[in-house]
């Protein structure tokens, strides 16, 4: 079973759409449910070979473009794959009474941003990289825009903006790698980008820098995230926090290592990751929308994760791909919650939170705060306490002090919010969920705790993950080298 | 922070943006003299030699690197999918006749342009052009119908079959390439080099482009005929 | 002979480039900018690139001119 | 006879190359200042362009040789000998594509926007409001 058909079905499904039509209403959405159950089986299978193995495309690498599949990046698949599957359950729920208009469309650009994602994760070909950022860039941009409200196009507006801008200077930096070193496979890359002088490797790194950077929301390039966020629907807010963004992470990172192991940017890079926690989680104090104020600590989050991974040591991605899975399962969890309560109580403000009426939703949301702030016994503990200890024994003491800073600054906010859900005011109808939506949730809550309290249930398979990750010296010779 | 009012004032970016212009220039200027480095591409062309194919631009684009035609083909088609929701206007109102020079150049320009078009589409593999620029050209020439007669409406059923079974084919020969050479997209039709200048004669790269040209087109004339459509509303 | 071909597209390119951007009026902007895509259709054919060329003359030079226009029709002035 | 040394010198490959480098980075921040003082929002998308026509530019002029020629077969040419790189080439064809496909998606959002408010003006775009 090889992983093309992680990009390949949903592509069939997207170009084959007008056919489902034909099996009635419901056609279309059960068809990709089901499709994505199929291929989160498939990840899940290939998941449990943990060996490196090369899916050629056309003709063999390095003149061909190929897939990567080694623990890191099955990780990343595995993941974006359970939180679409989740996804999809909740939306059946919700569909029954606010589907979204034109829905045939809609499923069409969630699987593009899918396969998308999946793509971006495990191309080994720069500029197969580029395209992939295209297709999850412009299914973003629709899917934000979706609604045609004033506020949902300027959302629409401004994240297209940026990612034109991000484009022009990613394809220049592509241009002068390929005009200076011959060639675009990352493995071959890898091996030659040191040979380089210092400045045309400067040029380079700043222009991949922008270029990926107003994709990863670090601090100076993330002006844009929390008015797309505002804009777009709470239940887009929750792909975008907890698939798409990862996926432009993993890809930074994963080029990082590759080009420059032990890069002299790295610091420039901690610090900038630290800036954006702080930044964001200090502006999130004073914000009253709800979906704002989540906006906001993902974008801390996020710098949380940069500035972690930007350590470069294995103990540091694997305490990164901790936080990656706790954030993205919180994040999850809190804007389905947030849809529902936004689609029942029709305001944004965090004052709605007083006459809400229903425990799942009430639960989902403190579990995923305390997780958030790393509270032991929930699944963000154990990234947080990894990271702290990895920022701890490189030596980055300003930035550790930073990171706890902000995490009490982040705890103020927290606490805010759960204030609003347990305030005593008199409490509204209680909230109709479908059973779908209570299992989807269900399963989110299950996934927190049995992270939190059982790390070592899947601590191998990170160990494995966060060491694929850094190994790049098998990367090079796997491409060039022995072929599958 | 709002999108460009935070953008600093223009003397600032006029600043910001020389230092970055000079520190660019000077870097490249001064690495344009480094030896000719081995180009990948060199290796390709070589390889192209005994693709059967005459423009070895259209082998790189369709078979070596032809996961990145995919990908292209499917920017299009969500873009065409997102410009057909936002801009979805009523139907044609009554669009007041356009000049008489223009309808009637338009009828004798208009098979001029289809013939050339479908020309460059399906000689992508001899000589220069191919599925992309077949398919805009086609759909420029739907742009003049829908410009030049005010009652020409591109027939949406026709489209979207059309599209549909491109874009299925397309991965079709995709997929039976994974099964049948066990490498997505590979070459599994014959393509020896002896027929270099016949019609069919490079495997599956003249199938793909053709297909590409059909959803490129069909997918091009939806989105212009949005765009005129929706203009004429107001 | 083509170092000087190339020289004087590129002047004629960056002196229509800029000032189309600089330019006040909407619709003198969009033909100063259709005048770009042919400078580069140009120069692509000068630097032995028919495909691109071909490409950048369909796309560049006819479809954007049409979606410039049709957007011209409507973002014309501020209500 | 000066006219020929004007010409022999310009053909050389290292000043082609420096031509290409700096006129293409003109227009690269040509198109990068208007993305920073425009207002109009058709005009962004106009700079936008020129930037990513700049960078085309630049790529297939440095990978340009002026010995070699385009690389297609036939009228004299029967083996890919001394022709030019063909990758960049399908790089740059599927890069303006995209390119067309992402800013004909721009334009709808600019015209649904104006239908609902009438601004244009990117200042004014800012439905939100940071408090």
């Amino acid at each position: 079973m090889s992983s093309i058909y992680f990009v390949a079905l949903p592509l069939l499904f997207g170009f084959a759409t007008p056919l489902l039509k034909r099996f009635g209403k419901n056609g279309v959405a059960y068809a990709s449910t089901a499709m994505q159950a199929a291929l989160f089986l498939l990840a899940l299978n290939l998941a449990a070979t943990s060996s490196w193995a090369v899916e050629v495309i056309s003709i063999n690498p390095p003149l061909g473009i190929s897939f990567i599949l080694n623990g890191a990046s099955l990780f990343f698949v595995l993941l974006f794959m359970l939180l679409m599957l989740l996804f999809s359950l909740y939306y059946l729920g919700l569909r029954k009474e606010e589907p979204f208009p034109d829905e045939n469309k809609f499923f069409i650009l969630l699987n593009m941003l899918l396969a998308s994602s999946i793509g971006l994760v495990l191309s080994s070909d720069i500029f197969n990289i580029y395209v992939f950022f295209e297709i999850a860039g412009i299914s973003a941009y629709i899917l934000s825009a979706y609604r045609k409200t004033p506020k949902a196009l300027e959302a629409g507006l401004k994240y297209l903006l940026t990612g034109m801008v991000a484009s022009a200077f990613l394809l220049f930096g592509i241009a002068l790698i390929y005009i200076h070193l011959g060639s675009l496979n990352l493995a071959v890359l890898s091996g030659s980008f040191h040979t380089l002088p210092f400045n045309m490797k400067l040029l380079i790194g700043l222009l991949l820098f922008v270029g990926f950077g107003f994709k990863v929301e670090i601090f100076p390039l993330n002006f844009w995230v929390t008015d797309v966020y505002e804009g777009a629907d709470p239940l887009i807010d929750s792909l975008f926090s907890s698939i798409v963004v990862k996926a432009y992470l993993f890809v930074f990172f994963h080029i990082l290592y590759l080009f420059m192991p032990a890069s002299p940017f790295a610091p420039f890079l901690l610090l900038a990751g630290a800036v954006s926690m702080l930044a964001a989680e200090i502006i999130a104090l004073k914000q009253t929308n709800l979906k704002r104020v989540f906006a906001y600590s993902s974008l801390g989050q996020v710098g949380l994760i940069f500035a972690v991974l930007s350590l470069e040591s294995r103990m540091a991605v694997e305490a990164g791909f901790f936080i990656v899975f706790a954030h993205s399962v919180a994040k999850m969890a809190i804007f389905l919650s947030l849809t529902s309560v936004i689609h029942a109580h029709k305001s944004e403000e965090i004052s709605t939170l007083k006459t809400l009426n229903s425990p799942m939703i009430t639960v989902t949301f403190i579990f995923s705060m305390l997780s958030l702030l790393g509270i032991p016994l929930f699944a963000g503990f154990v990234g947080k306490f990894l990271a702290l200890k990895s920022f701890a024994s490189s030596g980055e003491f300003l930035v550790l002090g930073i990171v706890l800073f902000a995490s009490l600054v982040e705890s103020i906010y927290y606490f805010k919010i759960a204030g609003n859900l347990f305030g005593k005011g008199e409490r509204g109808a209680k909230l109709r969920l479908a059973p779908s939506q209570k299992a989807v949730f269900s399963i989110l809550i299950l996934l927190l705790v049995a992270v939190g309290t059982m790390p070592w249930l899947y601590s191998g398979f990170l160990h494995n993950a966060s060491a694929a990750m850094v190994d790049t010296a098998t990367y090079a010779n796997l491409l060039t080298g022995g072929l599958k | 922070m709002n999108f460009k009012r935070d953008i600093p004032s223009r003397t600032y970016s006029g600043f910001a943006l020389s230092a970055l212009f000079i520190l660019t220039i000077f870097n490249i200027l001064l690495e344009s003299g480094v030896s000719k480095t081995q180009r990948a591409g060199d290796a390709l062309l070589a390889l192209s030699g005994k693709e059967g194919v005459a423009n070895a631009v259209t082998s790189v684009v369709v078979y070596f690197r032809g996961f990145d035609t995919l990908g292209e083909i499917a920017v299009l088609f969500i873009a065409a999918l997102g410009i057909g929701l936002m801009l979805h206007g009523d139907r044609r109102t009554e669009h007041e006749e356009s000049n008489y020079i223009l309808q009637k150049a338009s009828k004798l320009l208009f098979p001029m342009i289809m013939l050339f078009g479908v020309y460059v589409m399906v000689y992508g593999h001899l000589s220069p052009g191919g599925g992309f620029q077949g398919g805009v050209i086609i759909a420029s020439g739907i742009l003049l119908l829908l410009i030049s007669d005010g009652s020409f409406e591109v027939p949406h059923a026709v489209i979207s079959v059309l599209e549909t079974f491109a874009g299925i084919s397309y991965v079709l020969i995709g997929l039976i390439g994974l099964l049948v050479l066990d490498k997505f997209l590979g070459n599994f039709l014959p393509n020896d080099v002896a027929q270099m200048g016949r019609l069919f004669s490079g495997g599956i790269i003249p199938l793909v482009y053709i297909v590409v040209g059909i959803k490129v087109g069909s997918e091009m004339s939806m989105i212009v005929q949005n765009l005129i459509q929706r203009s004429d509303d107001d | 002979m083509t170092g000087l071909i190339v020289m004087f597209t590129f002047i004629a390119v960056i002196l229509v480039a800029f000032m189309s951007i600089v330019q006040r009026s909407l619709p003198d902007a969009i033909i100063l900018f259709m005048g770009v895509g042919l400078g580069a259709v140009v120069l692509f054919f000068v630097f032995q690139a028919p495909d691109v060329a071909l490409t950048e003359a369909v796309i560049g030079a006819g479809i954007s001119a049409l979606i410039f226009l049709m957007a011209l029709k409507h973002l014309g002035e501020e209500r | 006879m000066m006219i020929e040394s004007l010409f022999d010198y310009f053909n050389q490959g290292y000043v082609i190359q420096s031509l290409v480098d700096t006129g293409s980075m003109i227009l690269f921040f040509i198109g990068f200042f208007g993305l920073l003082t425009q207002r109009h929002i058709i005009k962004i998308f106009m700079s936008i362009s020129v930037m990513e026509i700049a960078v085309f530019l630049f790529f297939i002029g440095n990978i340009f040789d002026v010995k070699f020629t385009a690389p297609i077969l036939g009228d004299g040419h029967d083996a890919f000998v001394s022709m030019n790189d063909p990758i960049p080439h399908a790089m740059i064809l599927t890069a303006i594509v995209i390119g067309m496909a992402v800013f004909a998606l721009g334009v709808s959002f600019a015209i649904e926007y104006y239908k609902l408010t009438g601004k244009t003006n990117i200042n004014d775009i800012s439905e939100m409001g940071e408090r």
